[in-house]
């Protein structure tokens, strides 16, 4: 089976195609061309442990809210998009980002206590715009950029969910 | 001894008091609020019943609901736990009025310490040093302020009713004042139900270095040493460790005086937490009491062999303390870190959710003090603390390493965790050479983020691999093997499994 | 130090030795058979290499393929942990022949007291008491037949390569002879490649009582105290402990001389095991050494403080002994329980398969010691040792206590396991009061079991009401929540949630 | 939903009916028409937790070889069959036992290493019949009556599973 697998980390995100082959009986790898020694398996519901070249590596695996695939190992992190034959045209590519205007998510769920601006005001990168509270911390969310608030649709007292559209700043 | 205990907490400390009390033949009673029937706690308790919805002011907090169950399942104590009720003499005068036994100490012993300004003013009686400031709450702002100006500032406004750094803001001058007042004093509306706020000179780069007593009601009452608590974020502790690196047998011995000299003072009966600031000249200040089991509690344990719960729960039974402080003999080093669920990587933002994957580390020295399981969803509703790691070593050096061991061990998916931080904390040379103090922390994360190790070659291409097998495992709805009784092997193992290319090493 | 080990075993001794490199900055190289690619020790492993099928006389007892393995990774040192090679004085010959430093002690020591008849010679030169018996193996039946007889009935088989109660029979009388010689012979040529075994007198009711040795290259060895490991099954230890209950202070020290001076006289370095059967007037005996890692080191671990893991690595190194026997501080009581893949209920027959749930304990004075993993599948190729659960407490009771807690809280889903058979070792009054002996657990098994404990009223209740849950949630294939990053939380949660009745306690 | 269960223990077996009802918006637990103070969860693929008037329960659960339930609740063990509305009726009474005759089967997977008896042979109750290795221990399987070895359908050196006939007494 062949995977067009787009991995962003870091450093940034690249491309990638990955064939899971059978070689004359032999399972393999092919990556991006590269036949490797390799043996994985899939050990528990979200952890697949791959031994490459002897060298022996555990990744956790789980969907995060957009959709895409989270990888930890170890202390390092991946995400990535996996795209597999079936699904291979006409495939979405991604949600389009509104260029220039920045969304304001709710980084976790919780109860907005707080606003500190609002609709119209100017804004500094880095100020405070409102203060969610989650798990008794007070967690002041702050602006990406500096420009205007151009929408704020937190009201105090609500309760959000993680990835909710607190406000805009344009 | 008691025949039934009711354990007024959640999470892990009701797992650690609930295990306690197995080991003492002593039954169990649990509470939960609606979204902790499925947490560990319940399930491990003998009994448990609802006492309400989420919100800790309409369950974990109503003195009513928990006496309502002690009568109801036969209680004959109560335990506390930490945090809550557990330094409100509300509860013990209930306990009271039931004819339930409070474990922990009279409400009377709270009061006259409890707060850190009633503390504060027995500690001058008790002639323990104190940090300058005002030890009474007060009312208006611009007073506070006045007040504030006069000290000169850094000044440090604190919670009445605090603890754990909650209601608690560093003022560095005059202008944050106003925000900062208002802040703390929310928080400790939130946390406690009391807004009301004091004013305290604040020590640059001290060490905060805690005694644990145990006082019995025969008039026994005994210091188990220090703990080294400097580690900190926003006020609260994130590593502990006993012995402290800089505390000499001789102000071991001063300090603990001390810290005993107070608890009689306050005719403390039980066990109790004297917080001290000890500064670059090795000179100590009187912080507060916490007149309760400590988060940190293991960390004494693992070095003087003692179960700090179970004594707890003899001493309030009206047992003697079973000991001189002469016969404990500390062994080794022991360290605790406390596993947040909180995103080190974004503001250490909150991050509740459901538990997908767990792999918690094992083996020779390690203790693991948990409330979490694989499959639970963490709620949003309370102390993002999940579990506490603790490891023992005949050094220093030992428990550091088995502790970094453990972390690379331990591996939670679904959430995220401060798994990372102690990674970061725990290879820091200033750490190593025990060089800290309680804004160490702050200091540590406000520099730039030394760059990550490079990924062992070959991990890129794990990880893209991993993503194939997964996704091809996953992606179809395909139940993976480890979770049904039902199904056989993965899909992987079936049809798909990847073998190695040549088979002899 | 050495920079990368190779750990020549599996399961949860190859995790043990796995943890001990990475805490002192050691790489490590985990070995695999076909069946034990998802097993946990080549999970952890910063290197795993394959080395065949799962028969261990293909994989794991091949020693070509290890030093294959150790060449192709560069190891510079390797660990045969127990069991398989571990005394097979063949390995550190084949280590020496590649330049790899063996963990443990010289074949020259191994052949001069590993075999239980090159022991007892050398035991004999060393004037510690031994057993009446032949030393030699015999080849003929009829021979050892004839010996029998002179002897006097009972008697015991033993193989010469033996370890583990394999390759061992008592034989009561002349006519169950011939069957036991059989089975002992076949025995022993599986497990050890050795069919011969010798005959002893047998000791009725004796103790297994051991002593802990360590010994290094600069001629310093020491005893660090016994190990009480009388409660056998089939001459299979189950439960060890330590100190003895019976073990006297000058007694102890008796039999560290013994076992120093045997060790010394065998030219003995790194660590080792001299096993004593001790009789109802607590005389001596000497029964064999183990020249490896005990599967029970933990006990001598969690009282001592020590890390022997640590030690052997240390002193293959050529490090010195860090210490003198007079600065080892014995503190506490530690007992250790080996969970097996067995059915106590039908003869003990093991029970390997897909291990579908399993909730672990942990907190204050527990420790394990594991090799398993939920959704893992336990091969039937091997020792069914899944985990081994090690408590300490100040006294013998807490420590029973705190393995009886871990015990109840100790679960495991579709594989068998002997954990009720601890559950009636741990609440038998002989054993309570510590009057055991090497048949005591025999014995025990053969009386009549006692009445099981009343289930708790609601017990067929509760379990009526988890059937009908658990059907209707997976009886239609529906994917429980905690398995899978994709759904939502179980059918139950959504529309079956049970609630109470009433919401007020 | 109304379940029919069969509860068998060492005690013995006995049906039950369990009803999963809604009772004025509240969900409620009816055993043989007795109403319950019961609240269950399940908390991971393979347990539940009962609470039933303020006793915790925790029961373990996992499908037997032979297709029934399989309980654990601490040291106490049942096995259930479950009848759900569903396949009330034309459900399958479980396989026929040979009347008298008895199926000799292997209680592990493993392999025959030594026939003691062979077809045709009188056997006691109790009598070694067969020896299966696994996990390096030698398990003599015993008859459990006595009579007659009617069948030896096991081989020396060969491997079997769980539940497999190795032999049939007579």
């Amino acid at each position: 089976m062949k995977f067009e697998i787009e991995l962003s980390s870091a450093e940034g995100k690249k491309k990638h195609i990955v064939e899971l082959a059978q070689i004359n009986g032999m399972h393999s790898v092919i990556i991006d061309g590269r036949l490797l020694d390799a043996d994985a398996i899939q050990v528990s519901p979200n952890t697949v442990s791959v031994i490459l070249g002897g060298q022996s590596f555990e990744i956790n695996l789980s969907r995060s809210a957009g959709g895409k695939l989270k990888l930890q190992c170890g202390p390092h992190e991946y995400s990535a998009e996996v795209m597999d034959p079936r699904a291979w045209r006409g495939r979405n590519l991604g949600a389009l980002e509104v260029a220039g205007r920045q969304e304001i998510l709710a980084p976790m769920p919780g109860k907005v206590v707080r606003l500190l601006v609002a609709a119209g005001d100017a804004v500094e990168s880095g100020q405070g715009l409102l203060v969610v509270e989650a798990m008794k911390m007070q967690n002041e969310i702050r602006s990406p950029k500096s420009g205007k608030v151009e929408r704020l649709l937190a009201k105090e007292g609500q309760n959000v969910n993680a990835g909710e559209v607190l406000a805009w700043v344009d | 001894m008691f025949k039934k205990i009711l354990i007024a907490n959640r999470g892990e400390i009701a797992v650690r008091v609930l295990r306690a009390c197995r080991e003492l033949g002593i039954q169990t009673v649990a509470v939960y609020s609606e979204v902790d029937r499925a947490s560990l706690h319940v399930r491990l308790a003998a009994e448990a019943y609802p006492i309400g919805p989420a919100a800790s002011r309409d369950s974990y907090l109503r003195i009513d609901k928990l006496m309502d169950v002690a009568k109801k399942s036969g209680c004959d104590a109560l335990h506390p736990g930490y945090g809550f009720l557990a330094e409100n003499p509300a509860l013990p005068r209930a306990c009271a009025d039931s004819g339930v036994t409070f474990i922990g100490p009279s409400a009377e012993a709270m009061e006259a310490m409890g707060s850190k300004t009633a503390g504060k003013q027995l500690a001058r009686r008790a002639e323990v040093p104190t940090v300058p400031g005002t030890s009474e709450p007060i009312e208006k702002p611009e007073e506070a302020q006045e007040l504030a100006r006069s000290m000169d500032y850094p000044i440090v406004l604190k919670a009445i009713a605090g603890g754990g750094g909650k209601g608690m803001r560093v003022v560095p001058n005059d202008t944050a004042f106003a925000s900062a007042w208002r802040d703390a004093a929310s928080e400790a509306l939130n946390a406690f139900g009391d807004p009301r706020v004091f004013v305290e000179k604040y020590l640059p780069a001290p060490r905060h270095i805690e005694i644990q007593i145990f006082a019995d009601s025969h008039g026994r009452c005994v210091s188990l040493g220090e703990r080294e608590c400097s580690i900190q974020r926003r006020h609260q502790k994130v590593v502990e460790e006993a012995p402290s690196t800089v505390i000499t047998p001789d102000l071991r011995r001063k300090m603990g005086e001390a810290a005993v000299r107070l608890a009689r003072a306050g005719g403390y009966v039980n066990a109790g937490t004297v917080e001290f600031l000890v500064d670059a000249d090795l000179n100590f200040y009187f912080l507060e009491v916490n007149t309760r089991l400590q988060v940190e509690h293991p960390v004494t344990e693992q070095v003087t062999g003692l179960d700090l719960v179970k004594l707890q729960i003899a001493i309030a039974a009206g047992h003697r303390l079973p000991f001189a402080w002469e016969s404990i003999t500390p062994r080794g080093h022991a360290m605790e870190v406390r596993l947040y669920a909180e995103d080190p990587d974004n503001n250490f933002f909150p991050s509740p959710g459901k538990i997908l994957a767990r792999h918690a580390p094992t083996g020779p020295g390690i203790r693991l003090d948990e409330g979490v399981y694989e499959g639970w969803t963490v709620p949003m509703d309370y102390d993002p603390l999940l579990s506490k790691l603790i490891a023992w070593g005949n050094s220093r050096e030992e428990t550091i390493s088995r502790l970094r061991r453990a972390l690379n061990e331990y591996s939670i998916t679904g959430i995220r965790t401060n798994v990372g931080l102690f990674r970061r904390i725990l290879s820091d040379q200033e750490f190593l050479r025990g060089e800290i103090h309680t804004n160490w922390l702050d200091e540590l994360l406000a520099r730039p983020r030394p760059p990550a190790p490079e990924p062992h070659p070959g991990t890129e291409e794990a990880a893209l691999i991993a993503a194939a097998v997964w996704h091809s495992a996953n992606a179809n709805g395909h139940v993976p093997a480890s979770t049904d009784a039902n199904v056989g092997p993965s899909r992987w193992k079936m049809d798909g499994r990847l073998r190695q290319m040549d088979h002899m090493p």
